[in-house]
């Protein structure tokens, strides 16, 4: 085979294998029905073609047997095939708890990333192999697409919300990434690479980047910046949730329904406060929908997160 | 859409396959039309479960007594318009044309109240887009109610035009005679119509002014 | 033509029932029952569009035909709301993103 | 050949002459003629497109258009194409044509309202093409929010107007054949007397009435949201983008079947006559033909199983994709049962019908590939996905709208098209369709996206096989404008039934009078009646 004509991606993943080995099922089917289909079409074509112009056969109405086997077995294999697809879909949408978490950003037309750790990338995303990796991810602008082929992972990236998808690579090298959602003029141009390593190597290369600012400290100082401390801190005037320790754990809402206090929830709660009020509080907090930046809300999350502990007095886990 | 000959169109064998084949015609038009609002309908139905708060807020702000007064109205041209039916199917050419005037006026008189309705919007400057205000609570998610509200009523609004519309044709055709009791069948279709717009405003009506009233 | 002429008498009493549904729906919903309130204003309004339909539109002496149409608009309409809410009622179970 | 054709002295197209004749016209058979010149028209700028795209990516660099022309170009292709060539085509001109000669009815039940479905489909797609040629629209065919409602600077608005327009057509064209079929039947015209081709556009009619209304008020929304600036699909207010999504593919999804049910409907046609045969298991295709535009309700949502929808509407959309593929498979398996025993003649319309078989099976079965949640994220927006839908809309739709033009040519225009070219243009266009699209499967498994300007490099060789097959297929499309034109005017006498086959429209002279018939045919019995009668046996 050409070495410039590939027929068949890279598998870099262990969803990959799985969605491979059903691919293969799905070929097999395939090539199966067709060729049965071109063989008696050719074979009746050349068998019973027109021998006089009179030529008058006798007519055949159909057959019921017929027709119900030919419902009853396509029947039995889209079931399969329904079965085994959803059950694939359904693990790439759970991923592992201990899965190292990243933060992407998608806007026109480049992809950001954030490490738990503080490193930031630009179109490159550095992970090591042989580790869960999910990912965290949100639009700026319009709807894009995060899609590595070797790992057979894609996931649009919407505006108004977090949406995961995760990976578990399987072998070192560069994997290309593209955006796949068509996203504005330089759509073809909004691709990256994921970048696998050995663990030792991706603590090496965590060491040599130089974070600017590790986001926990960027979101401590936003939290100041931007007045949430006016009201989330323990002294503060306003009464207000406090924030330690609510990462992950379900929060009463108003409503009498419990949410659990996520990447979403939090997200939320700072862009649209108004929509999930917490028991025994006022709809008091403005909207900061348009004066953070998704990178800033990152930030801001992870310092919520960070700030772990048992919830003080005032706390929204417990009333 | 329906001739106004005495012989049926050249295509039929007789009127009463014209006739069937005019009401089956609206029927599916009416069904296409369901399906049009129906995109509106989930658009609210979705954004009412995701905001239940902010339409609630939202819809505190809607004239119920004026809404109400419409709906009456509306009632009412519905029931003129059935009288023009049945004025059509008894050969009573007069009542045609007085029933379909009475609809009209009951059309215009709907119209004239949600112009009102309007204005009060934008007074208040409840009209969303770049020069919407709200100062309580849910403020863009209200903004998304109000759009619903002028987009699922100016439609509505908009239906009723084109229908009063068809009833100055109608009652211009009856005024010259062009109806009976054999061949009526443009004032019996353009009924089904009327009365469509009618039932959209009765589901219209307690989604968006009642809903959260209490 | 084969057309049922409806006595005007029903006309007038179909305009007097929707003028009291309208009042009473009105009324309910001033009281508030809760959840009820949306299935009561509901069931009214469906009820109102039923006698619109039935009489004013003539469904009730129509062809079965104009009953399936009519129907099938309907349903339609319920099928596109029902399939959305799938999606949205289900989101917060097991989801990409926990909307 | 017959050699004793004759054509009548009076027909629909010499009854009467002139501009004004055509203009105004309330005949079907005439109207079916303007929508075949508007049609073709538009096939051909849609195609243009595509051979700029097609030439675009013979290179992996961007270097033949801008990414901004590139981006127009694709929408505009995708834009014509669908609305303007695919869905309309074989309902408006066979359609339009036959419905009611097969029938055995005079004209369809509102002329004027056919011939203003006409007027809106030019306007409509005149409008949309002045405006995405003359100024551009750069969202897909899709119009996916935000992009198209706040940050394309493109023509949105103007091409939606256009599209809406068109939708009143479409509309219009739906509840006329409703109507027509269900109240103008011939004496003896039953339910299931009726041909294949009908049941098979009553289907999509039904899609017509029920669908189109949905994407007519999704895609204003985004228009009203564009120009008053109001939110509706705003994430900035709590709108959902995905929203749109849902109304979009509510119809847009369903509109494939419109693509492809009328020409289900064609082949059945064309099989049964080129094999002398009744079809087999009549009541099982016309039956299919209904549920597959039901069940095609249901399945829109595997369109968005990476748009963050719920992992289980996804579940339950794929569960549906999976259903609908069992009507689909039941007629293929159909058609080809239907030769067994026959008498199989290989002139051009039957290889236009072995053509569709071959490759919508093959479309169908990737469709598979595309219902099954997991291999779906994989090759989503891939090339993958453009592979199966031109399999299934050029492989499948256009084979069978050309294999039913040339069918019923003869009755169209009372003479024969040169049977040889129509074979060899049969042959390059089965050859080129192949080389175009089966290397996009292998692209899209690779993961190439799709509205891709440029893209990697180790992509190129299975791109330039599909600009070379475009090549093959261009040409194998010119070939019968130019011989179809030609055969109008010289092609031999027809006669009323070159093929002798079975069906209405062959009973009465070709081309047909005004009137379709002399006198209202009586059906006294199935459709497809060919072979000797009372020894029909049951296997």
């Amino acid at each position: 085979m050409w070495s410039n004509l590939p027929l068949f991606p890279e598998q870099a993943s262990t969803h990959a294998a799985r969605v491979d080995e059903l691919y293969a099922f799905l070929v097999g089917v395939s090539v199966f029905f067709a060729s049965l289909i071109f063989l008696l079409l050719l074979y009746f074509a050349i068998k019973y073609r027109r021998r006089s112009e009179d030529e008058q056969p006798h007519p055949v109405y159909g057959s019921i047997p017929l027709e119900v086997t030919w419902m009853a077995i396509p029947f039995v294999l889209v079931m399969i095939m329904f079965l085994w697809g959803a059950s694939l879909y359904i693990a790439l949408a759970s991923p592992p708890a201990d899965a190292l978490e990243i933060h992407v950003v998608g806007k026109q037309w480049m992809w950001y990333f954030q490490h738990p750790e503080g490193q930031r990338e630009i179109n490159e995303l550095h992970v090591p192999v042989g580790r869960p990796v999910k990912l965290t991810m949100v639009s700026q602008d319009v709807i894009h697409d995060l899609y590595v082929p070797a790992f057979r992972i894609k996931m649009d990236v919407v505006p108004p919300k977090y949406t995961t998808t995760w990976f578990e690579a399987t072998k070192t090298g560069t994997f290309q990434l593209f955006c796949i959602e068509y996203c504005g003029v330089a759509h073809a141009g909004m691709v990256g690479r994921v970048v696998v390593m050995k663990p030792t190597e991706y603590e090496r290369w965590l060491q040599l980047g130089t974070p600017e600012e590790a986001p926990v400290v960027a979101g401590a100082r936003l939290f100041q910046s931007l007045g949430c401390s006016g009201c989330h801190a323990a002294n503060a005037a306003v009464r207000a949730p406090l924030l330690a320790g609510i990462y992950g754990k379900p929060v009463p809402l108003a409503t009498g329904q419990v949410i659990i206090a996520d990447d979403s929830y939090i997200r939320d709660s700072i862009l649209l406060p108004q929509r999930h009020i917490v028991a025994g509080y006022h709809p008091v907090m403005p909207p900061y929908q348009g004066r953070v930046s998704e990178e800033e809300i990152l930030q801001l999350i992870a310092y919520i997160k960070s700030l772990g502990g048992e919830p003080l007095g005032r706390g929204m886990t417990q009333r | 859409m329906s001739e106004t000959r005495a012989a049926p169109a050249h295509q039929f064998d007789d009127f009463e396959q014209q006739y069937e084949a005019a009401s089956l015609g609206m029927w599916a038009f009416l069904a296409t039309e369901i399906l049009f609002f129906g995109g509106l309908f989930l658009g609210y139905t979705v954004y009412r479960t995701l905001y239940p708060a902010a339409f609630t807020e939202g819809s505190h702000h809607l004239d119920i007594v004026l809404g109400s007064i419409n709906t009456a109205v509306l009632i009412g041209s519905s029931l003129t318009m059935a009288l023009a039916v049945h004025s059509a199917q008894v050969g009573r050419r007069q009542a045609i044309v007085g029933f379909l005037a009475l609809t009209m006026l009951l059309g215009l008189v709907f119209l004239s109240i949600k112009t009102v309705e309007y204005g009060h919007k934008f007074d208040e400057a409840l009209v969303p887009g770049a020069h919407f205000v709200y100062d309580g609570p849910f403020a863009p998610q209200v903004q998304l109610f109000f759009s619903f509200y002028f987009i699922m009523t100016g439609l509505h609004a908009l239906h009723m035009v084109v229908g009063i519309g068809i009833m100055a044709v109608l009652a211009w055709l009856a005024w010259r005679g062009k109806f009976s009791p054999t061949y009526h069948t443009p004032v019996e279709i353009s009924g089904l119509y009327w009365h469509f717009v009618d039932v959209v405003w009765i589901f219209l009506f307690p989604l968006l002014y009642l809903l959260g009233r209490h | 033509m084969t057309q049922h002429v409806v006595p005007r008498q029903v006309y007038y009493r179909v305009f007097a029932a929707l003028l009291a549904l309208t009042l009473l729906t009105v009324g309910a919903a001033h009281v508030d029952l809760g959840p009820l309130n949306i299935a009561l204003a509901l069931g009214i309004a469906i009820c109102k569009a039923l006698l619109v339909m039935l009489f004013f539109m003539h469904l009730r002496y129509s062809t079965h035909l104009t009953w399936i149409v009519a129907a099938a608009g309907v349903i339609w309409l319920g099928h596109l709301i029902l399939f959305s809410m799938i999606d949205y009622l289900t989101r917060s179970w097991l989801a990409f993103s926990s909307w | 050949m017959n050699a004793t054709a004759t054509t009548p002295r009076v027909h629909y197209l010499n009854a009467n002459y002139g501009i004004a004749s055509w203009l105004l016209t309330t005949d079907h058979k005439r109207i079916a003629l303007l929508y075949l010149a508007t049609i073709t028209l538009l096939f051909f700028i849609g195609g243009a497109a595509a051979v700029l795209i097609r030439l675009e990516l013979i290179t992996p660099a961007g270097d033949l258009v801008h990414s901004e022309t590139y981006n127009r170009l694709f929408t505009l292709h995708g834009i014509i194409m669908i609305f303007f060539f695919l869905i309309p085509s074989i309902p408006t001109v066979l359609g339009n044509f036959l419905v009611p000669m097969m029938i055995g009815a005079r004209d369809l039940a509102f002329p004027r309202l056919n011939l203003a479905s006409w007027y809106l489909f030019t306007a409509g797609s005149v409008f949309a093409l002045v405006v995405m040629v003359a100024g551009g629209v750069d969202t897909g065919w899709t119009f996916y929010t935000p992009y198209s409602t706040h940050y394309s600077n493109s023509h949105v608005v103007l091409t939606i107007v256009g599209i809406f327009i068109n939708g009143f057509s479409s509309i219009l064209t739906g509840i006329n054949f409703i109507v027509t079929i269900h109240t103008m039947r011939a004496p003896g015209m039953t339910w299931f007397r009726l041909p294949l081709f009908i049941w098979a556009h009553y289907a999509t009619s039904v899609i017509f009435i029920l669908g189109t209304p949905v994407v007519a008020i999704a895609l204003s929304l985004v228009a009203i949201e564009r120009v008053f600036r109001v939110g509706i699909f705003d994430p900035a207010l709590g709108g959902d983008p995905v929203l749109f999504q849902h109304l979009f593919w509510f119809y847009s999804h369903p509109a494939v079947y419109i693509m492809i049910l009328p020409a289900m409907g064609v082949i059945s046609e064309v099989i049964t006559c080129f094999s002398r045969k009744r079809i087999f298991g009549y009541t099982a295709i016309a039956l299919a033909s209904i549920s597959i535009a039901v069940i095609g309700f249901f399945v829109w949502g595997h369109h968005m199983v990476v748009s963050s929808q719920s992992v289980y509407a996804s579940m339950v959309f794929s569960f549906m994709s999976m259903l609908v593929a069992i009507p689909s498979a039941v007629k293929v398996f159909n058609w080809t049962a239907t030769l067994y025993k026959g008498s199989v003649a290989y002139q051009a319309p039957m290889l236009y019908a072995f053509g569709f078989i071959g490759l919508f099976t093959i479309g169908g079965l990737t469709g598979l590939f595309l219902a099954s949640l997991a291999v779906d994220v994989h090759v989503h927006h891939t090339y993958f996905v453009i592979a199966h839908f031109h399999y299934i809309m050029v492989g499948g739709a256009v084979m069978a709208y050309l294999g039913g033009i040339h069918f019923w040519f003869p009755k169209i225009t009372g003479r024969l098209y040169p049977e040889g070219w129509a074979k060899f243009a049969a042959l390059v266009i089965f050859v080129g369709f192949n080389l175009t699209f089966f290397p996009q499967f292998l692209l899209g498994y690779l993961g190439m996206p799709r509205r891709y300007h440029f893209y990697p490099e180790e992509w190129q060789v299975l791109n330039v096989m599909s600009s070379a097959g475009a090549s093959i297929l261009g040409v194998g499309y010119v070939l019968p404008l130019i011989y179809l034109v030609w055969a109008m005017r010289y092609g031999a006498a027809a006669g009323p039934n070159p093929w002798r086959a079975a069906g209405l429209e062959w009973q009465t002279s070709s081309p047909p009078p005004t009137d379709n018939f002399e006198r209202t045919p009586v059906v006294p019995e199935e459709a497809y009646a060919y072979g000797p009668k009372e020894e029909a046996e049951v296997v």
